[in-house]
């Protein structure tokens, strides 16, 4: 289905940005890129590719509990895909985007992917959001060998060859945060609390290893809610006990409201705490409230704050295509980033086939100056070379970046932290 | 002879609807599908096991389970944990610290195989397990409670707290169950590609004729005496009681049986669709299934499967159009079901459809006179 | 617990009291309308959480109104938008009543599939209304933080209002249904509606009214929730089994019941998740009210009746 | 107290109470019933006289006492097993499957293929057809054997009642109010099916109608707040001064 908005507000103040909509700028045609090749020449496997178009797909949750958080990433991949077909497309071709609906359902997830690929024979797919409806679609992409990239920060252990990873992988994003926290603030026992499901708890086990064996401090609770659970009390109460020096997160969706809502109500508060989490980005804090979260800090690869020309184009852009008042989380600038990796390596490869696609991505050396985060590169093992940040959340919803990393190699499957 | 056609077939009406169906799952269905829609209808047809199991549970019973995901569920954990064991030799899972066990074990540090996976690598075993353990955890579930007399809106209740707390199980105790990801990346049976599409096939007609015999066998049960007992239940229980029956007994029985058959099409599901994840378990597929049931007509065996695939037909056609009138679409036809066609499609059938068949059968003979069989064969291919 | 100071102890215990209390004055807020329409009038309403949702919606869009056009009464809007959101939320309820339910007061599993498909359409409606994200209002500043009776003890705010108002809405639904003439009339309806009708019960009203009643309820528990969580189309979906099984636990027909049952069970799940990880607290707590109703089938407190 | 605990009445209930939050619907009540006698219970409205049925026949159960049937002690029991000891039941209103025909309802009520596997194995033979249609006849429904139970008259179906009770061929039969709404040429049917049945066994009967008890009964007892207030022939009863008092005090 084609989808050219979303109604993620309520409509009195939808109408504000429809008016930024109509005032898109006009295409800009590049008459070079429009290389004449032949559908035969650019695609050798039956894509869907014509001389003058290509189709992707793109596979968001737009019902249900996801789609909260995929809202954000199926806009900024979308913007991504307007940007490049007002360039001139790929190699002479305009993006054709057919969006299938998630459902926050992973078994929907498969079957959709699988119609994209076998059915609508897409090119690439972008999409995808939490770790199960990854795992869901990827027996079928590595079936159909078809190429998706998948823009959330996850847990790793895993790579597989037609997926790329525009996320961080979960040491990426954590230890140099880790690291942070300890110098800084001199911190030496850490309590860790999590939504119950894989990213949590693989993320908490790697933070847990580092705590222990690098940093020599000491891990003094670990706690999993079930997801959708709304009652911190006890918890808050074991953690005022054990009175440690980082409160470490990753609660997630409605949850992490009524998590940071209740420590307020404490009255733990950045006053006397400290706070590191890994799950909250600014698509979150929409829903905390920055009045709960002042203070606290976040570990990302990229915030909508970020001072440089590359994401002051880009959340303009995002802006005027979206709305003045959307924000800017690191999913939805990672799926940003998707087009562009494709569409390099596409360029590169001169052909749309997955298989080639694949094998100039994994020279290892495909990199985007362009990236509102910063430079990233791609690495061989189809993850992003990319900073951790460090941000720390202000009353207005938006973080000072602290703290920013050297470029951290990728490393999915890391040595010692299993 | 007349058993056959008055047990089995319940007579000519619904022998005529069991051809009918027949043909369209068995003959239809492959010809006229390619194989990605032939594999979506094979997925469909594993939640009718379950739409079919209420039908003799709710229909017929008057006990509304809102937990027949758990037992869907428990059918499909059972195939998916044999497969996923298969699919963790050794070789295949030699990057992991501890190769040779499910790769969510692994990253979740645990070093051994737990003891209730051991027997599943055995295939036999496995399949008795995806009829036993569901009837067994129904016969549980059953004896405690229809023993106590706690029924009607009671169980509805208690059977979706059931599926609440094994969702929370699945999810919680990740290292032991995939968790909220499920169990995925099934591949083979028995070395078999389970992938491949010739497997798929095969597959889409053993679930069919699975289905067709559970149909069957539930007609069986229906037209026996223990069918009219099961109706007297429903109606009047006290006086089923006060006629020497031991009714709790009954209850039991056709709830294990409604596990059982659940279960079936949660295997096939697994084999069909190459996971199984705790989003089959919980309140909104279990409560979805009831819906199956209620749009085919709760009193209608075979109005279940059509109910099943008219229902799912709509919700990917729906989502893959107007994903935001699917809700609205979806929340209309069960209120209307409820409140204007307490006997769904079997009732509107039954109330219009001897006119229709009466003038199919007059059209399709015409039409084969008048087509030739070359262009029958044409317009099959224009659609594939 | 050796390593900590008594003090340290008694704060504790004294937090973890309250953090119970609180719950318990969630749960409660949350059955007291289900009791009502469940328990009353034997109606499964399978969409009382999205009636809550509707308060909750309500809230957030008054304090979305009062941001942008009254910021000066931004500390005192949250209790009209209370008021408001059980009166809206009772519309609806009234108007589900009269296109809905009262179709099916004979047949309660009916009710039960179609206030199922009526919570489909109102989730929908929320999301094409306000949008897939989950919202929360900007609250009131003397709802946020704690009190400090002492230096190591916190009572959150939010907690005590929940408490305050749960107590309020208790004791009025108290008196509707069991001092009042009117609450007489709902009683002597459910029981015999027959007889009612017969000794002039306008019951078709009375069935209206109680059920826009308990729907009412639910949106001032969801106007209550937007201080502790958040709202999305789908937070309805959340809480229904929990509210259902607490007024189920308590014994359908007792406001007594309920409230014990609620107390009962926000203690143990906040007891159990001191010392065990939350998910399997959960498990173990809905565990527990599955065995004990095996065993008292019609619940805690229901009274023994003449058949 | 223990004196009668081996007799030859079918029936004794010897200081049966229940109570009710406190409320004894049955108060300490003693009670007998010989073979082949036909006894009929009346007494005002809430005298206790559907708690005593429903305590002999383990609806209820009882707070303190016993009831023996045949001797064996029947509290305890659960319904069926007490259905299957010999003791039969019909209701005030009407008990039947009103979608089953009148046919099925006398077959679902044959006393074989009371198991789940029985009932599953159970099969339609002669010898039921041939009891059925036995039953049929003396309940005069058998002309209507294909007819759906629910389109019977409310006589009719009284009767079929009293006939899915017969086929089982109880010991103890009770019947609780079995002329409610009938018309006149029904009662003197029915009470002439009355009469038919309760040779060759015990007859419990609730009635409010005087002059059907008068013609039917063997014995009258008369219960009043749980407690017995008088037992005898119907003209003793009549002119017990205790229950004018109570049927004209009111």
């Amino acid at each position: 289905m084609r989808k050219t908005s979303t109604s993620r507000l309520p409509s009195i103040m939808r109408r504000r940005f429809v008016k930024g909509l109509m005032a898109l700028p006009a295409a800009i045609l590049l008459s070079n890129m429009s290389l004449s090749v032949s559908a035969a020449e650019v695609n050798t496997t039956g894509l869907a590719v014509t001389d003058d178009t290509v189709t992707v797909g793109i596979l968001h949750s737009l019902t249900g509990t996801m789609a909260i958080s995929e809202t954000g990433a199926q806009e900024a991949e979308k913007l991504a895909i307007k940007q490049i077909n007002d360039m001139g497309g790929i190699l002479g071709r305009q993006i054709e985007i057919i969006q299938e609906d998630g459902a926050s359902d992973w078994p929907t997830f498969a079957e959709k992917s699988k119609k994209l690929l076998v059915k609508d024979k897409v090119a690439a797919v972008f999409g995808a959001w939490t770790s199960a409806s990854r795992k869901a679609v990827l027996p079928v992409f590595e079936k159909e060998n078809g190429l998706l990239y998948y823009p959330t920060f996850y847990e790793g252990l895993e790579q597989s060859k037609n997926v790329i990873y525009t996320g961080q992988e979960a040491t990426q994003q954590i230890l140099d945060g880790l690291n942070w926290v300890a110098k800084e603030k001199e911190a030496k026992t850490f309590y860790l609390i999590g939504s119950d499901y894989i990213w949590p708890r693989t993320s908490m086990k790697i933070a847990r290893k580092h705590i222990e064996n690098v940093l020599g401090g000491k891990v003094v609770g670990e706690e999993y809610k079930p997801l959708g659970n709304t009652q911190f009390g006890s918890v808050i109460n074991k953690i005022r006990l054990k009175k440690p020096d980082v409160i470490y997160a990753a609660v997630v969706g409605g949850s992490n409201v009524a998590w940071f809502k209740q420590l307020k109500a404490a009255g733990i508060t950045s006053k006397k705490q400290t706070l590191l989490t890994i799950s909250v980005t600014e698509d979150e804090v929409l829903g905390i409230g920055g009045e709960n979260l002042e203070g606290f800090y976040s570990i990302m690869k990229y915030f909508q704050s970020q001072d440089n020309e590359n994401n002051k184009a880009f959340v303009k852009a995002f802006k005027e295509m979206w709305g003045e008042d959307s924000v800017i989380g690191d999913v939805t600038q990672a799926a940003y980033l998707g087009p562009w990796l494709w569409k390099a390596a596409v360029e590169r490869a001169g052909s749309f086939d997955v298989d080639k696609v694949v094998a100039e991505s994994e020279k290892g050396d495909i990199e985007l100056t362009t990236a509102p985060e910063g430079y990233v590169k791609l690495h061989k093992n189809h993850h992003l070379w990319s900073k951790a940040r460090v941000g720390q959340w202000k009353k207005d919803g938006q973080a000072t970046v602290v703290y920013t990393s050297e470029l951290i190699e990728p490393d999915p499957f890391p040595a010692g932290y299993q | 002879m007349s058993f056959v056609y008055e047990k089995l077939m319940g007579g000519k009406k619904g022998l005529i609807g069991f051809i009918i169906l027949a043909a369209l799952i068995l003959v239809i269905f492959p010809l006229f599908l390619d194989s990605f829609r032939l594999n979506l209808v094979g997925k469909y047809l594993t939640y009718a096991f379950a739409a079919v199991s209420l039908v003799l549970l709710w229909g017929y019973g008057g006990i509304l389970s809102l937990g027949q995901g758990i037992f869907f569920g428990l059918g499909g954990y059972a195939m998916a944990m044999f497969l996923k064991l298969e699919a963790s030799s050794p070789e295949n899972t030699a990057i992991q610290s501890t190769p040779g066990i499910p790769d969510f074990m692994d990253w979740n540090q645990i070093t051994e195989l737990p003891w209730f996976w051991e027997p599943f690598t055995s295939f036999t075993f496995t399949v008795l397990a995806v009829l036993i353990i569901p009837a067994a955890f129904a016969y549980l579930i059953g004896a405690a409670m229809f023993k106590r007399r706690v029924g009607g809106v009671y169980f509805a209740i208690i059977t979706q707290v059931i599926a609440v707390i094994l969702t929370v199980l699945i999810v919680g105790q990740q290292g032991l169950t995939g968790g909220i990801n499920g169990i995925t990346d099934l591949r083979t049976l028995n070395g078999w590609d389970i992938t491949s599409d010739s497997a798929k096939n095969i597959f889409y007609f053993v679930n069919c004729i699975l289905l067709l015999a559970v149909i069957l066998a539930s007609r069986v049960i229906l037209t026996s005496k223990f069918g009219r007992i099961l109706l007297a239940v429903r109606d009047k229980e006290d006086r089923v009681r006060f006629s020497g029956y031991d009714v709790a007994n009954f209850k039991i029985f056709v709830f294990c049986f409604a596990a059982m058959i659940s279960a079936i099409g949660g295997a096939m599901f697994t084999l069909q669709v190459g996971f199984m994840s705790p989003s089959f378990v919980g309140i909104v597929p279990s409560i979805e299934m009831v819906i199956f049931a209620a749009v085919g007509g709760r009193m209608s065996l075979i109005g279940a499967v059509y109910g099943t695939l008219l229902i799912n037909f709509g919700k990917t056609t729906f989502s893959e159009s107007f994903p935001e009138m699917w809700l609205f679409l979806i929340g209309g036809l069960f209120i209307a079901v409820v409140m204007l066609f307490p006997n769904g499609l079997a009732g509107l059938w039954d109330d219009y459809g001897h006119h229709i068949t009466h003038k199919l059968r007059f059209i399709t003979k015409g039409v084969s006179k008048l087509i030739p069989q070359s262009m029958l064969r044409k317009v099959e291919d224009t659609r594939s | 617990m050796d390593g900590y100071t008594s003090s340290e102890l008694v704060s504790i215990f004294a937090m973890q009291g309250f953090a119970g209390i609180s719950l318990f004055s969630v749960l409660l807020l949350m059955a007291l309308g289900l009791a009502i329409i469940f328990g009353q009038m034997g109606v499964i309403n399978m969409a009382h959480g999205e009636f809550m949702a509707v308060g909750a919606y309500t809230t957030y869009f008054m304090a979305t109104l009062t941001e942008t056009y009254f910021p000066a009464f931004m500390p005192y809007y949250f209790v009209l938008a209370i008021v408001v959101a059980f009166f809206v939320s009772g519309l609806l309820g009234y108007l589900a009543e009269f296109a809905l339910i009262r179709h099916l007061y004979k047949r309660p599993l009916d009710t039960l599939l179609a206030t199922w498909g009526l919570s489909l359409i109102m989730q929908q409606s929320f999301r094409s209304l306000f949008g897939a994200r989950e919202v929360s209002p900007t609250l009131p500043e003397w709802l946020l933080g704690s009190y400090q009776p002492t230096e190591m003890i916190d009572i959150p705010l939010n907690g005590m209002f929940v408490l305050g108002l749960t107590t309020i809405v208790t004791l009025g639904v108290y008196y509707l249904m069991f001092k009042s003439r009117w609450g007489l009339r709902v009683r002597a309806t459910t029981q015999n509606r027959v007889m009612s009708d017969a000794v002039g019960i306008n019951t078709k009203k009375v069935d209206r009214y109680t059920f826009a009643l308990g729907c009412g309820i639910a949106g001032i528990a969801g106007a209550a929730f937007t201080t502790i969580a958040s709202t999305g189309p789908t937070t309805g979906t959340l809480y229904i089994v929990d509210t259902f099984m607490v007024v189920v636990f308590g014994g359908a027909a007792s406001l007594f019941g309920t409230i014990a049952s609620a107390f009962s069970i926000a203690q143990a799940q906040s007891i159990l998740e001191f010392f065990i990880s939350g998910s399997m607290a959960k498990v173990y707590t809905l565990l527990a009210l599955v065995l004990i109703l095996m065993f008292k089938p019609e619940g805690l407190f229901a009274s023994k009746v003449r058949r | 107290m223990n004196m009668l605990t081996n007799t030859d009445f079918t029936l004794s209930i010897e200081d049966l109470t229940v109570s009710f939050d406190g409320f004894k619907a049955v108060d300490n009540l003693n009670f007998y019933l010989d073979k082949n006698e036909l006894h009929v219970v009346i007494g005002p409205n809430g005298a206790g006289k559907t708690t005593v049925l429903d305590l002999i026949c383990g609806k209820t159960k009882a707070t303190s006492g016993s009831i023996k049937f045949l001797n064996h002690e029947l509290t305890g029991l659960s319904e069926h097993a007490i259905v299957r000891a010999g003791v039969g039941r019909k209701f005030q209103t009407p008990s039947i499957y009103e979608n089953l025909t009148v046919l099925e309802n006398l077959e679902v009520s044959y006393p074989y293929g009371r198991g789940v596997f029985g009932s599953l194995m159970f099969k339609r033979n002669e010898k039921v057809l041939n009891k059925i249609n036995e039953i049929a006849k003396e309940i005069m429904l058998d002309h209507a054997l294909d007819t759906e139970a629910g389109l019977l008259s409310h006589g009719q179906k009284q009767w079929l009642e009293i006939g899915m009770l017969l086929i089982q061929d109880p010991q103890l039969l009770m019947l609780d109010e079995p002329v409610a709404g009938m018309s006149v040429k029904e009662r003197e049917q029915t009470a002439e099916l009355l009469n038919k049945i309760s040779q060759g066994r015990s007859v419990l009967v609730i009635e409010h109608d005087m002059e059907f008890v008068a013609r039917i009964a063997h014995k009258v007892t008369v219960l009043h707040q749980g407690k017995i207030l008088a037992t005898g022939d119907m003209e003793t009863v009549q002119n017990d001064p205790k229950v004018i008092e109570v049927y004209l005090g009111h």
